[in-house]
């Protein structure tokens, strides 16, 4: 186990590295970021004054070079456009994608679950055929036409709940959450529905794939035939095996969703990660994106670790030798 | 699972399946109608000379101020909105049907060498599915558009499958890595068929059915991918419409009460895309072999 | 006829699939019973309903497709199949239990064994989680597991396929069965451990005494341990006897031609060598009955009768009946 | 575990109270206002963005500033100025002014400030900082700065040029600086939450008196149709940037107000005249300018909300000149002017643009090609986010572009210098004339105005210039003025009156 | 006069992987060390239970699965060390049936091209002489060639088992491997089977080598049998000898766990011990000490070598 994630990692580090070259690549081929920088009356000297200072003059892999040297100590440069540092930069912002994100994905995990469990027990009822249809219409939706039309239902046409931001937050240590304040709880309901209903749909399958196949398995026949009540065959020897596949899935979604979420963000405004790095791919931001892209993959791979290790822990024959 | 690959038995399934059906006509009319579009719309809203200001947001023919001439309204630039939808669904399938196959060939292909031959082949490409997988296709697309600074159907398919095709290499490895264990296969090294018989006559037609559920798949989600890219401003350009930006030009006017400008753009999208997930998803169940119908 | 305090009694049973090719007779008029103590062998080929008729005793045929379409199952005077799921759960496990023909698969593979075979005396017993441990570690050691502390914390893929179906045993005998149905349980294993888990077997029947329904295609296993046995071909029982009778004067065409067909060791050692006796043809498919004896279309002795009327079983000699034309009259 | 969730469930309970009376306490002289881009930074030197000035005038002066419906220059923290030769510039500063950390502002502040602007890492007013040769501190209230080259807009500028306090700028970290800003004005900073809000509280020893509105909140949203949402549910009192297409219906509701103003900001079309395409030809450009109906682009895509423009500068600018009118929609005309120059069956054109910078920027492109292609011309769409699009027209790689121009100076020199001088590296001009506009008439005269100080003077030979360059050669086609629409809740008493630089100065708003 | 296929010292070892770099962490050892010859017109058997080694013996032939030791000689060639070409025209000689008549046949061919696919690749039998040559052998395994249209799906397992041997004789081979060809089929179908690969030796003078776990198949089947437990052969004697007069502990407990359905037998059943050892961690010695009965002290020290103790037959045990 320890060997295996000792791999993981050591994969983990090349894939961020690759990440962040192809990004620093794509960056450096696109735009001089010398001349927004230097202001709208800058001329050509004193742009190209400020190429040197920031080291934009230098050859792309000596560039590349410092950025990691820095990087590895923890420096990841300024941002082009706000001038602070990066990273507190996005730390800042990742609280609100966070807590979106988790709520996002424990409506999905719940209510897809349960409504996957209820939906395989009797595939062909006609409550559960609407509920499939409904997960059909969940998938078929891009979540940005998920977000329009919750926006123009509930908070246009109903106004009922607020269509955008992230309301009052309250600052607890260093997190500054929206979980503790009622403006905050009902600013969440909009963006996590939008956010987790693709998930939501997506685990649904899962399971009532999982779970139909399992209740043909030969050990849920023993488990019957032990005379074990239904919610014992369907809860304990059913589920936890149907689960395996579907926490594997909630967890990589889990990684996508903190560090892919923008879309959601954008339409609701949520003042999240996310949405820094769309303004800042807008405003050609490079440190930020970079920057940004590097934590996403470690995210997504710490999360994929994790998945595994709770893959194993929910698997026994797994033991990763 | 080939067990019950049998032909009648498919077609009895399918003509007993009414989503199926339903799934398959509604992407057969949508490919058809994107195919006649020039002689189908009233309005081509390609050609810049006729789409004239003068008509802009009017509502659809049956409200106040509608007129015959736009059934379904038209936009802010006098777009008829079911031209628009109507030459909106030849962008979202060249982009779909583009994707699916440029990144289906790539990824088979990697995913069929990769699993028959393993090795540093295996491990290298595999990585390398791990790097591309570890962006979201969105940022790839976002990210191409800052690379080429430009927008348009190319390029939006190129970015797409950046990030697509490692679907299809996992699935197909992963497909042969299974059907490379079948006895048929050693029979056919028994019989000294060489590599290049083993994989073209008996691995590669019995590894690629799982490639047939995510290429169904995956035409929904490029296509939804191609209408959020064009949302957010980074997809087809402008003059070329596509439903994702209709959708995106229409929510500015969801306030001022023009809801057609988001309702049919959104309808036709989901239409078709519904469409195709209800054939995706009759395609699994037949050419799963583990559940019984 | 048949004797009043058997203690399982299955009349005129019959269970069938529906499915896309059609309607599947796996079991068509099965009737059978058992008597305390005593093993019942039940053989036949792949196909035949032998293990859908053991299911359907315990009602464990998937619903939909499979469906009891007729016929009582009477155990300790009750009707099975009347009971709801409920009351059905008192004869699970407790006193009909059940193993499977694939060790590999019939155990959870997520939950140790401990914790598998200690959920039945809590669920029968009402005993608490250490009583049921302790009681789970006496079971292992019945079944002669070594070291049965440390194995009852193992999962199932830790154990080989002969311990794994010991497992299944203690499972299923921990809460004194009257009946044990085993499908298949020794098919899977190599034939040393087939003969430790049948050795086992037999032995433990003594010791709990209860009735083994013992379901197998291997007629060796059936004549060395089976006292009674039942043949089935096609949903239907072709012949019922003692494993005496049966095995040394068979009557049905198809019961003579499997007895011959299979390859006996050491006949040819004794022998010389000769090609079996085969029956020809294929095992017909559930789907394509004919209208009479299903045994028809393989038959070497078939009556022009057999193609047009499914014939009825016939008592022939104590506990020996048949069904075939060539011993009964229309 | 019963006790526990008690307890948690008591604890959120206080937590929700505490939010609420947050909320309520917030009430009492205090404003919510909406604008369109969010700031970027607090400090003042670091972008020299419209959205982002307008911000840090709340928190910092400048040497002067600019009031009122037409943008008069006033004093501010200079109480006057002397220009005694081109290049020097003396300032006498305002006497007892304090930096919100209790630091008086000094001559050596403003020394220290105008250092700091040619510091790429902190300012993007590099232009100015490095024009200045010395700064030398006459008293601890007079500066006199020498700048290079002559400068004759120099003290135009200045209200955008905010004075910093050396001692606590120097003793923060960079970070520190530019998260928490300390200046002279109006307001006091508070709490920035990037992405959602700035909250900052009246300055009550402000130099010019405390301000009236004690409280302000600023919320940003980038996304037009959300601004409105926000509008209508009442969480702002004032929206600005408000999209041309929800006008009627703000209108249209009884609990707001909305108010209208012409920017100062005019849309236009750069064109070049690299002798080798099509558009090099006099006739060709004037075909392209007359085939656009600017009337109905007013009309339909900017819902009437602007204003046609005949030239780049506004009537409030030096250089603005009366007598430059629009040539008519005349798509008849283009088109026989296309024959005459030899172009009947038209030629292919990319029309560039931003997507994200101005009022309807892409529709207005998007109408542009389609009226060309009315003409026969052949024109290909290209927009695409400001971020790609300015380093375009810097390189100086495009041929015909939508773009927008408003100079904070009032004064043309310096913007035709960027816009319409011959491309020059060397000596840094036409760094933004991204389709190589050249004429040599236009350049030498420019670079005469460099030196004429006389406002009459300046005002003449711009205007002259101005006429040469957009009337007779048609360096551009000028669409139109956009105009600022801002909408204000009823019946609260709010007193506002928009900018012609579209900042919101909170110290002008009252209630 | 020389064997037809000679096997000397044959090891296969598969190397399992582990730890950051995949450094080899250990072997399976699946074949230790067998020997064997097949004389032409010959059957042999290879009996024993899961996992002691008998089919990759059977691979390894073949070269289906590299050898790690040891030479396989047939026809007087070297198999072991014959290049690309020559192991495939090697296969016009050698070929071999499976066990699993449901994936041994490429569902999506028909029976005629998996029967005529093996022509194809040594491009022997072209055109009509092909469409001949597969109605001959369909009707020689008892199909008829309408049935040569149909994919595998259609048949029954008995019925591929058949088209499976019909592939097997397409190139006219002389010795057919056959991995248990009957096992996984219907009590009534195997006799058919066992019956047609009895025809087949005589009509065609084959050769065999018959791998299975059931001993009654192989008696009936073959002339020879080598007993094999965890990759190494405890006996090898004629069918006769093994039967009648079986010297190894493993043979005689082996053949007394083999249920007989003949009621009028009875017999004493020796029950072994334990389960086979894992095929990773050999045990030292005789590979059976552990479970022996008759255990000698020198039995976990020393492997006793397979050695003739006359008559033919062969035994690898201390106690002969």
């Amino acid at each position: 186990m320890t060997t295996y994630i000792i791999k993981r990692l050591i994969q983990g580090v090349i894939v961020l590295l690759a990440v962040s070259f192809i990004c620093f690549l794509i960056f450096r081929s696109s735009g001089d970021p010398a001349i927004s920088m230097a202001g709208q009356y800058a001329t050509f000297q004193e742009i190209e004054e400020v190429r040197k200072v920031f080291g934009l003059d230098k050859p792309f892999y000596i560039q590349y070079a410092r950025f990691i040297t820095n990087a590895i100590k923890g420096n990841f440069g300024n941002s082009f456009v706000n001038k602070v540092p990066v990273l507190p930069l996005i730390l800042e912002r990742l609280p609100a994608t966070v807590e979106l994100a988790v709520s996002a994905i424990f409506i999905a995990f719940v209510l897809g679950v349960g409504l996957g469990v209820l939906v395989s027990l009797k595939p062909y009822a006609l409550r559960n055929r609407f509920i499939m249809a409904g997960s059909l219409v969940n998938i078929s939706m891009p979540t940005f036409l998920t977000g329009i039309l919750l926006i123009m239902l509930f908070g246009v046409y109903l106004n009922i709940l607020p269509p955008f931001g992230r309301g009052e937050t309250v600052i607890v240590g260093f997190w500054r959450t929206g979980f503790l304040t009622l403006s905050g709880v009902t600013h969440l309901i909009l963006p996590a529905f939008t956010l987790g209903m693709y998930q939501l749909a997506v685990l649904l399958r899962l399971t009532r794939a999982g779970m139909r196949e399992v209740l043909t398995e030969d050990y849920i026949k023993t488990a019957w035939s032990k005379g074990l009540s239904p919610m014992k065959v369907i809860f304990k020897h059913a589920l936890r095996n149907a689960l395996i596949p579907v926490v594997t899935m909630t967890g990589l979604q889990f990684g996508e969703l903190i560090a892919f979420s923008f879309v959601t963000e954008l339409i609701f405004q949520w003042p999240g990660s996310g949405n820094l790095l769309l303004t800042s791919i807008y405003e050609q931001d490079q440190p930020v994106i970079v920057t940004y892209i590097m934590l996403a993959a470690l995210i997504i791979l710490s999360i994929n670790i994790l998945v595994d290790i709770l893959y194993a822990i929910l698997n026994p024959k797994i033991r990763y030798d | 699972m080939i067990e019950k690959f049998s032909k009648s038995k498919i077609i009895y399934h399918y003509l007993h399946d009414l989503s199926a059906i339903i799934g398959s006509l509604l992407l057969v009319l949508s490919i058809l109608s994107a195919i006649f579009a020039p002689m189908l719309v009233p309005q081509n809203p390609y050609d810049l000379e006729k789409v004239s200001l003068e008509h802009f947001l009017t509502p659809p023919a049956w409200m106040e101020g509608g007129s015959a001439q736009f059934p379904l309204g038209t936009d802010d630039q006098g777009r008829c909105v079911l031209s628009t939808i109507i030459y909106g669904f030849r962008t979202s399938l060249i982009v779909g049907f583009g994707v699916v196959i440029v990144a289906g060939i790539f990824g088979v292909i990697i995913g069929l060498f990769a699993g028959y031959y393993g090795g540093i082949l295996d491990a290298v490409s595999m990585r390398l599915a791990d790097i591309f997988f570890s962006f979201s296709t969105t940022l790839i697309a976002i990210l191409m558009l800052g690379l080429f600074k430009q927008r348009g159907v190319l390029i939006v398919i190129v970015a797409i499958c950046i990030a697509d095709w490692v679907k299809y290499a996992r699935t197909m490895r992963g497909s042969v890595l299974e059907v490379k264990e079948e006895a048929y296969i050693i029979a056919a090294k028994a019989t000294g068929a060489n590599d290049l018989r083993i994989l073209s006559k008996h691995l590669f037609p019995n590894a690629i059915p799982p490639i047939f559920v995510i290429l169904a798949v995956d035409l929904a989600v490029a296509i939804m991918l191609e209408a959020t890219l064009s949302f957010l401003g980074v997809g087809v350009p402008l003059t070329e419409p596509s439903l994702g930006m209709m959708i995106a030009i229409g929510k500015n006017y969801i306030y001022a009460g023009m809801w057609w400008l988001v309702l049919f753009p959104a309808a036709a999208l989901f239409l078709l895309v519904i469409g195709i997930n209800l054939f995706a998803d009759w395609l699994r169940e037949e050419l799963n072999p583990r559940i019984e119908r | 006829m048949t004797n009043d305090h058997h203690l399982l009694e299955v009349d005129h049973l019959k269970t069938y699939f529906y499915t896309f090719e059609g309607v599947a007779k796996a079991v068509d008029d099965v009737s059978l019973f058992m008597d305390e103590g005593e093993t019942l062998g039940l053989v036949g080929e792949s196909g035949c309903g032998k293990s859908v008729t053991a299911q359907s005793i315990i009602r464990l045929i998937p619903e939909p497709p499979g469906k009891i379409v007729q016929g009582t199952i009477n155990f300790d005077n009750t009707n099975l199949l009347e009971l709801d799921l409920k009351q059905l759960r008192k004869f699970r496990g407790n006193r009909i239990s059940m193993i499977f023909q694939e060790p590999m698969t019939s155990l959870n593979p997520v939950f140790t064994i401990g914790n598998q075979i200690s959920e039945m005396f809590m669920l029968h017993k009402k005993l608490n989680k250490k009583e049921s441990w302790e009681r789970a570690i006496e079971a292992l050691k019945a079944v002669q597991i070594p070291a049965p502390e440390k194995r009852i914390n193992e999962y199932p893929h830790q154990l080989s396929g002969g311990m794994r179906q010991r497992v299944m045993i203690a499972m299923a005998l921990s809460c004194d069965p009257e009946i044990l149905i085993a499908d298949e349980p020794t098919t899977a294993l190599d034939v040393t451990i087939q003969a430790q888990i049948i050795d086992l077997m037999m032995h433990l029947k003594e010791d709990f005494n209860a009735a083994i329904m013992l379901i197998t295609h291997d007629l060796g296993v059936i004549a060395e341990i089976a006292q009674r046995v039942i043949v089935m071909y096609a949903g239907k029982v072709v012949e019922e006897g003692k494993t005496k009778d049966i095995f040394e004067e068979p009557k049905h065409p198809y019961t003579k031609g499997l007895l011959q067909s299979v390859p006996k060791l050491g006949e040819r050692s004794r022998k010389e060598r000769k090609k079996l006796e085969e029956i020809k043809g294929i095992v017909p498919s559930l789907y394509e009955l004919t209208a009479g004896c299903s045994f028809f279309p393989r038959c070497p002795e078939a009556l022009p009768i057999c193609r047009e009327h499914i014939p009825k079983l016939t008592t022939i000699g104590e506990f020996h009946k048949v069904s075939c034309w060539l011993y009964s009259d229309l | 575990m019963k006790k526990v969730s008690f307890i948690v469930l008591t604890a959120m309970f206080l937590v929700f109270l505490i939010g609420f009376t947050g909320q309520t306490m917030a009430a009492e002289s205090s404003i919510v206002v909406v604008v369109d881009s969010p700031p970027r930074m607090m400090n003042p030197h670091g972008s020299d963005a419209d959205s982002n000035l307008s911000v840090m005038a709340n928190f910092f002066d400048g040497l002067m500033q600019r009031k009122g419906s037409d943008g008069t220059l006033e004093p501010a923290l200079a109480l006057r100025y002397e220009h005694p030769d081109l290049l020097t510039w003396t300032f006498y500063l305002r006497k007892g002014v304090t930096f919100h950390n209790g630091n008086s502002f000094t001559a050596e502040d403003v020394k220290f400030s105008f250092e700091r602007l040619s510091d790429p890492k902190v300012s993007e007013f590099i232009n100015t900082g490095k024009n200045i040769s010395s700064i030398d501190v006459i008293d601890e209230y007079t500066v006199s700065i020498t700048t290079k080259d002559p400068t004759p807009w120099f003290a135009n500028n200045m209200h955008q040029v905010y004075m910093m306090d050396k001692e606590s700028t120097e003793s923060r970290t960079v970070g520190e600086v530019q998260q928490v800003p300390i200046g002279t004005g109006a307001y006091k900073f508070l709490e920035w939450v990037k992405g959602s809000y700035l909250k900052m509280v009246a300055n009550e020893e402000y130099w010019e008196g405390a301000p009236p509105i004690k409280n302000v909140e600023l919320r940003p949203i980038t996304e037009a149709s959300t601004r409105f949402a926000a509008l209508v549910s009442g969480k702002a009192e004032i929206v600005s940037g408000v999209p041309v297409e929800l006008y009627e219906k703000i209108v249209q509701n009884p609990k707001l107000d909305v108010i209208s103003m012409p920017a100062r900001r005019s849309i236009f079309l750069s064109l070049g005249n690299k002798p080798e395409d099509p558009w090099s030809d006099i006739r060709v450009r004037k075909a392209m300018y007359m085939a656009i109906n600017e009337d109905e682009i007013i009309e339909k895509v900017m819902r009437g909300h602007a204003f046609p423009a005949s030239q780049i500068p506004d009537p409030p600018t030096i250089g603005y000149n009366e007598g430059i009118k629009r040539l008519p929609y005349d798509p008849e005309m283009s088109k026989k002017l296309l024959k005459e120059a030899g172009y009947e069956n038209g030629f292919e054109i990319t029309l560039t643009g931003p997507n994200d910078r101005y009022i309807q920027d892409e529709q207005i492109a998007e109408a542009v090609v389609r009226y060309l292609a009315k003409v026969g011309i052949k024109a290909t769409l290209d927009v695409k986010p400001k971020a790609i699009f300015f380093p375009e027209v810097f390189e100086g790689k495009l041929d015909f572009y939508l773009i927008g121009w408003f100079d904070g100076t009032f004064d043309m020199g310096r913007t035709f210098f960027k816009l319409i001088h011959t491309r020059d590296k060397e000596k840094g001009f036409g760094s933004l004339n991204g389709a190589n506009f050249s004429n040599l008439d236009v350049d030498s005269l420019l670079q005469a105005t460099a030196s004429i100080v006389n406002q009459d003077a300046r005002k003449a030979v711009l205007q002259y210039i101005n006429k040469l360059a957009t009337a007779e050669n048609i360096a551009c086609i000028p669409l139109h003025y956009q105009e600022d629409i801002y909408a204000i809740q009823k019946g609260k008493g709010i007193k506002f009156q928009p900018r012609p630089d579209r900042w919101i100065v909170f110290k002008e708003i009252s209630k | 006069m020389k064997s037809l296929l000679t096997i000397e010292d044959l090891e296969v070892h598969f190397p399992i992987k582990e730890g950051l770099l995949s450094r080899i962490a250990g072997y399976v050892y699946a074949v230790n060390g067998v020997s064997l010859t097949v004389e032409k017109g010959e059957a042999i058997g290879l009996v024993g239970e899961s996992g002691c080694g008998k089919t990759t013996t059977g691979l390894a032939v073949l070269r289906l699965v590299e050898p790690s030791g040891g030479s396989v000689i047939f026809k007087e060639k070297n198999v072991s060390r014959m290049g690309k070409h020559e192991l495939r025209a090697m296969k016009k000689d050698m070929q071999i049936i499976f066990q699993d008549p449901y994936s041994s046949l490429n569902p999506r061919m028909t029976v005629n091209q998996i029967i005529g696919d093996p022509m194809d690749i040594h491009k022997v039998y072209q055109g009509s002489e092909k469409d001949d040559r597969i109605a001959y052998l369909l009707n020689k395994v008892g199909l008829t060639p309408e049935q040569g249209r149909r994919y595998p799906h259609e048949f029954s397992g008995g019925q591929r088992q058949r088209i499976g041997i019909a592939r097997a004789l397409a190139l006219d081979p002389e010795f057919i491997i056959a991995d248990e060809p009957v096992s996984a089929l219907d009590v009534s179908i195997q006799a058919q089977i066992i019956n047609l690969l009895i025809d087949l030796q005589n009509d065609f003078g084959l050769s065999y080598m018959i791998i299975a776990h059931d001993l009654a198949v192989v008696e009936h089947l073959c002339d020879r049998i080598a007993v094999m437990y965890l990759g190494s052969i405890m006996e090898l004697a004629s069918y006769k000898d093994i039967y009648l007069n079986p010297l190894h502990p493993y043979t005689k407990a082996l053949l007394s766990a083999i249920p007989v359905p003949d009621t009028s037998v009875k017999k004493h059943r020796i029950i072994l011990k334990g389960d086979v050892p894992s095929p990773i961690n050999l045990p030292s010695g005789c590979p059976f000490h552990s479970r022996c009965a008759y255990r000698l002290e020198i039995c976990d020290k020393e492997k006793p070598p397979l050695r003739d103790i006359g008559g033919d037959h062969y035994v690898a045990c201390f106690l002969y």
